[in-house]
């Protein structure tokens, strides 16, 4: 209906309950209609970037658990990818090690997933989901305690290798709970994916083409459900990916939905992974054979006095890198994570740019909501996937 | 003997004491389930998400609705300044004065019987029946809904403001519906009393003396204009799938976004205080009232309770509705079918 | 009449009573420190973007003027429902007549388009 | 209050009557405490942890609230930026008396790790903080003792009811 | 089509724009001048395939000049290739095109590099500040922008 309306502005975030943390959206509304959508982010800006500069390189491996806090392994995995092919060490990882972190980076992007899901239904108002969902993120959080001692900030891989092997028994817990995932896959579709109100409110809301996400630079599961088939993992393997056998999900139908059966997708194939992983998991080192860098066995630090002077080296100094500059781009639960690292010789990183899947994703929000109502608001931010403590840093 | 009824006329005390003891019975019995419906809720919703519900305020959790209501009535009252105070303050109490009025034309259940200076009375559990109360009920549930747009226009947030609105559109367009939905059950019963429509609901099922064991429940006849009226109803009280207008996601807390304290907890019983209400009509409507195995009140009050559980169940379910879908269910879908379920009563009724 | 309608009124006063008067008492009871900013607008703690009592968006008019007109409509099946059995055929056949002419109304509303909200 | 002459303040008394009063005053706050739905950083997921179904803070009674106005706890789940200041503040501003804070997390209570341009070295500079939780993030369990030391705390308040009618002010007591 | 390749044919249109060409650990980097920028982006995007923008960075070498270096992280879905392309930036009037009309995500990574970094694009639809507050003063990733910012005493009490 051709009505002469005026707009009324409103302010969503950064205190707001879906908004996922402290976006700020400025919507312009004619009634229920968005007439435009304007991000407003920065809130959680804690300068982890100019931060790095002032650490060495492993004292910056904290630092990048707090980026995507829902998936801390992944971003530990892509930066000590990124130092160890700044170092030129990726050849020498133990194969131990290679295992160890794709199964964690699985596990990390089923944690992620699950939260994921947990608010997107929580968004569109399926509150059950929410507690189900966490339910087995707590599955994850105990096997991340009893691999690294946090629930959340794992700080768990080291620059060749890792922190420590996994715990006795422990395999058989990951194995458990990776077998137990396509059941709990089909409990929530069960709840949802037949669901004709859950169907509404996503099929056909919030829909960008291939041509417009590429452009935009959207990347991961959302590009995947724009049909573009593309995932890191197997088209520039890393850590050993080219090993096991797993379908990247692909659909085609650009909208909330797809997206949404798109992550579930991927939620059955970590699980393959992970199990595959696990069958293939032989006993061996768990760190790489690199003096210069790595720290030497805790039993050679109290019995060997070069040992001693060794690890208070690496410890205080840190190690030094070649001058040079790499760019190393891992496929994150949210989409590619890529670490740009500049070093000038010396033990601190020159500059680390990471590049946040969320907020290349998030630029797409206002084409996607344009013209849509309100409510569609909520789904398309579920449906990004978003984190602020990424997109922030 | 044939029981005497209690006229103002003739036994002006004794009918006063009657009515005041009915009225607060009923009273006391609707605030006390409204209290521990919003207990119950939180407890059969926390079952259903494999978590425990409150437990820890007095034995079970029991003193819980007792330690919010006290709480929010310590609280301080904001009134913000920019809002239209006497409308502001007068939005909580339209929504939950109509929802209690609503039950006064409820029948609990059939005749008490009793005798006072010889002469044996009969006493209906009823507050009073009304020869026109469903009328009635649908106009206290038009009144509501001026709460919510008090609410809405009074608080001058943007928040409020569209919840407000949002739920205005809503609550009118399924009353709409609802109203419509359940005329088939006046061509039935040829009344408009509830009291003389559950008598109606007594008789055996479709007048047949074979099936005397199935009472003639309008939910055996009427199955549309039963499913109509319950999704209808939902929408009306704002009750998932239908809660836009408080939906937290979307909204914050919707219409009652600037109201606190006991303000705010006047909204809150009003949703449960309007959710007895309607399960009360349903019951009345399509179930037989308090017809039933068991003594009259205990049944209805199970078939209000069974209602209530419907309708926290599908909160733990279902995800919410969008505006445009709600108003195309109301408006394209519901509308028509109860229009039409109308014209097929009517020919069945004809040709019986 | 009164021995129906008193009670009604009674249980009115009683619940507008007890609402009146449990948020007058709140209000007497409970600290009060206001504040400007407290008593400003809530808006998910931003600094407000223009006022909220701007014109609103028509079409939750029309969907009030559409209720007011097929509200008034529906009532008016109340009575003939009540005396269905007894008007018979004719009764059936005159209401078939309005019902069809409300239909068309409805039609006609839906076809030009005022039940879109999209 | 100072060191020398401690100040007489205006109270209900100690009477029964009053102390009983402010008793039940108290335990419906302490066993009502709905915080508000304010989540910063990482703490948040874990806040929405406990919430949810393996710790249930339902079982406290404690339901999570979008609104400012209907909430008692505001709980600042995350690191506090700059930015970010002049928001947390108004939301505060907002909430109806009597209302706490807790500040959860290294970064709330201190800035944490973040000791950087942006960040504000804990949250305690601008809004009066009742409890602090280490950790990063707590544990959940961690968060649900911070909770109960805050219900503690509203236990051993004095004069809550006279404060409530206008008499004096609420008196803090060491829990 | 190898790495060499595709610096071959950019050298064939721009060989006066392209300064240097460095393989490290598997990866090339172009350096070219600021000049002509968006004519070369459109070339890699158009001709060579290369789509995605992953990253648009600024680097800050204090000291040296120009001091700063504008980073494109390129990527071709199609081959799954990745390059490298540097424009040097004088410190002195930061400034450098946008490259936001060739590919769009280079809108947000751009008002990033403005905010942190200082460095102005010109023609760009909407040059403001992204993550830090509209009335912030000064570019936080600059090397002599004090972590703590300028206004704080550096804590003493720690190595780092």
């Amino acid at each position: 209906m051709a009505a002469n309306t005026e707009t009324m502005t409103i302010n969503m975030g950064p205190q707001h309950p879906s908004t996922h943390g402290v976006l700020q959206l400025i919507l312009e509304l004619d009634g229920e209609i968005v007439v435009k959508a304007t991000p407003h982010i920065g809130f959680l800006h804690r300068g982890i970037e100019k931060l790095s500069e002032h650490r060495t390189y492993h004292q910056t491996i904290p630092l990048t658990d707090r980026l995507d806090y829902l998936a801390p392994m992944s971003n530990n995995l892509g930066y000590v990818l990124a130092v160890e092919k700044l170092l030129g060490i990726t050849d020498e990882i133990p194969e131990r090690v290679q295992r160890i972190r794709v199964i964690m980076a699985e596990l990390t992007r089923l944690k992620s997933h699950l939260v994921w899901l947990a608010c997107h239904a929580l968004d569109i108002g399926a509150m059950t989901v929410f507690l189900y969902c966490f339910r087995e993120r707590e599955c994850v959080t105990d096997i991340y305690e009893k691999v690294s001692g946090a629930r959340m900030t794992s700080n768990y891989f080291r620059v060749g290798g890792l922190a420590d092997d996994l715990p006795n028994g422990l395999e058989g817990d990951i194995r458990a709970f990776a077998e137990s995932i396509p059941e709990h896959v089909e409990e929530y579709e069960g709840l949802l994916t037949g669901n004709k109100i859950w169907q509404k409110r996503t099929i056909g809301v919030g829909e960008i083409s291939a041509e417009a996400a590429i452009d935009i630079g959207i990347t991961g599961p959302a590009l995947r459900a724009s049909g573009v088939d593309w995932d890191l993992r197997r088209d520039n393997p890393y850590s050993g990916y080219e090993d096991y056998d797993f379908e990247v999900p692909v659909r085609e139908g650009c909208d909330t939905f797809d997206r949404y059966k798109v992550r579930l997708d991927e939620m059955r194939q970590s699980a393959r992974i992970i199990l595959q992983a696990l069958d293939k998991l032989k006993p061996g080192p768990t760190l790489a054979d690199c003096p210069k860098i790595v720290l030497p066995p805790k039993q050679e630090v109290v019995s060997n006095i070069e040992s001693l002077i060794h690890h208070f080296k690496i410890v205080t100094e840190g190690f030094k890198t070649e001058p040079g500059e790499i760019y190393q781009g891992i496929e994150a639960p949210k989409g590619e994570l890529g670490f740009y690292l500049v070093a000038d010789g010396s033990a601190y990183p020159f500059r680390m740019k990471i590049r946040p899947p969320s907020f290349v994703n998030l630029q797409g929000l206002p084409q996607m909501v344009e013209g849509k109502l309100l409510a569609d608001v909520i789904a398309v931010i579920g449906t990004l996937d978003i984190v602020l403590g990424e997109i922030d840093r | 003997m044939t029981p005497e009824v209690l006229t103002l006329s003739e036994t002006p005390w004794l009918f006063t004491g009657v009515m005041l003891v009915k009225i607060v019975v009923a009273f006391v019995a609707t605030l006390l389930i409204v209290a521990y419906a919003t207990y119950a809720e939180r407890k059969i919703i926390g079952r259903m998400q494999t978590r425990m519900g409150p437990n820890m305020t007095g034995p079970k959790g029991l003193l819980q609705p007792i330690a919010d209501g006290l709480k929010l009535f310590f609280k301080e009252d904001i009134i913000p300044s920019q809002s239209h105070w006497f409308a502001f303050i007068l939005a909580p109490m339209m929504i939950l004065a109509p929802a209690f009025i609503s039950i006064s034309v409820i029948p609990f259940g059939g005749d008490l019987q009793f005798t006072y200076d010889g002469i044996l009375y009969a006493v209906p559990m009823q507050i009073t029946d009304l020869n026109i109360g469903v009328l009635f009920i649908v106009a206290m549930a038009g009144l509501g809904v001026y709460g919510i747009v008090l609410a809405g226009l009074a608080s001058n947030s943007k928040y409020a403001l569209l919840g407000g609105i949002r739920s205005t559109a809503q609550m009118v367009s399924y009353e709409l519906a609802v109203g419509l939905s359940i005329v088939v059950i006046f061509m039935l019963s040829e009344t408009l009393s509830l009291r003389g429509i559950v008598a109606a609901q007594q008789l055996p099922l479709w007048g047949l003396d074979s099936v005397s064991f199935i009472p003639n429940w309008y939910i055996f006849c009427q199955p549309l204009a039963f499913g109509l009226f319950v999704v209808g109803s939902m929408a009306e009280i704002n009750r998932t799938p239908f809660d836009l207008p408080e939906a937290e996601t979307e909204l914050v807390s919707g219409f009652c976004t600037e109201y606190s304290a006991m303000k705010y907890a006047l909204f809150f019983m009003a949703e449960y205080a309007n959710m007895i209400t309607v399960s009360a009509i349903a019951t009345t409507l399509f179930l037989g009232g308090w017809g039933g195995p068991f003594f009259g009140w205990i049944n209805f009050l199970i078939k209000v309770f069974a209602f209530m559980f419907f309708f926290i169940w599908i909160r733990a379910t279902f995800p919410r509705l969008r505006y445009d879908q709600l108003m195309f269910l109301g408006w394209k879908i519901m509308l028509p079918l109860a229009l039409v379920n109308i014209v097929i009563t009517g020919i069945a009724i004809l040709l019986w | 009449m009164l021995d129906v309608y008193l009670p009604i009124l009674v249980v009115m006063a009683i619940a507008f009573a007890f609402a009146i008067g449990s948020v007058v008492l709140s209000r007497l009871i409970g600290v009060k420190k206001p504040s400007a900013v407290k008593l400003a607008p809530y808006e998910c703690g931003m600094p407000l973007l223009g006022s909220a009592q701007e014109r609103f968006s028509i079409k939750f008019y029309i969907v009030a003027m559409l209720f007011i007109l097929f509200d008034i409509e529906a009532v008016f099946l109340y009575p003939w429902a009540v005396m269905f059995k007894r008007l018979g055929v004719f009764g059936f056949i005159e209401m078939g007549v309005f019902i069809v002419i409300l239909l068309v109304g409805f039609i006609y509303v839906w076809k030009k388009g005022a039940l879109e909200w999209e | 209050m100072g060191v020398g002459q401690p100040v007489e303040a205006k109270t209900l008394g100690s009477g029964f009557v009053t102390t009983s009063l402010d008793k039940l005053v108290n335990w419906s706050r302490a066993s009502s405490m709905w915080p508000l739905t304010f989540g910063l950083a990482c703490c948040a997921i874990e806040m929405m942890a406990t919430g949810a179904a393996r710790f249930d803070l339902d079982r406290m009674g404690i339901l999570f609230r979008a609104s400012p106005r209907q909430a008692d706890v505001i709980i600042i789940a995350g690191t506090v930026t700059k930015k970010m200041v002049p928001v947390i503040k108004t939301v505060y501003e907002q909430m109806p008396e009597p209302k706490y804070v807790i500040a959860m997390g290294a970064c709330a209570s201190s800035g944490g790790i973040f000791d950087t341009y942006s960040t504000v070295q804990g949250v305690d500079e601008f809004l009066p903080v009742d409890v602090y939780i280490p950790g990063c993030p707590p544990r959940p369990e961690g968060l649900l003792y911070g909770l109960m030391k805050l219900q503690d705390k509203i236990r051993a308040e004095r004069n809550t009811f006279g404060a409530a009618i206008g008499v004096g002010d609420v008196i803090q007591n060491k829990a | 089509m190898s790495d060499q390749a595709i610096v071959k044919k950019l050298k064939a249109k721009f060989s006066s724009e392209i300064l240097d060409v460095v393989e490290f650990r598997g990866e090339t980097t172009v350096t070219v001048k600021k000049e002509q920028i968006v004519d070369i982006c459109t070339l890699m995007r158009d001709d060579l395939g290369f789509n995605l923008l992953c990253d648009l960075c600024g680097v800050d070498y204090m000291g040296r000049s120009p001091r700063f270096m504008v980073v494109y992280n390129l990527y071709n879905i199609t081959t799954k290739k990745r390059i490298r392309i540097k424009a040097p930036v004088e410190e002195k009037n930061a400034s450098i095109d946008t490259v936001s009309t060739v590919w769009g995500t280079a809108n947000w990574h751009e008002r990033e590099c403005w905010d942190l970094m200082g460095i102005k694009f010109n023609n760009h639809p909407d040059l403001r500040r992204i993550l830090m507050p509209a009335d912030w003063e000064g570019h936080p990733l600059r090397k002599d922008y004090p972590v703590q910012g300028p206004d704080r005493e550096p804590y003493q009490g720690r190595l780092s």
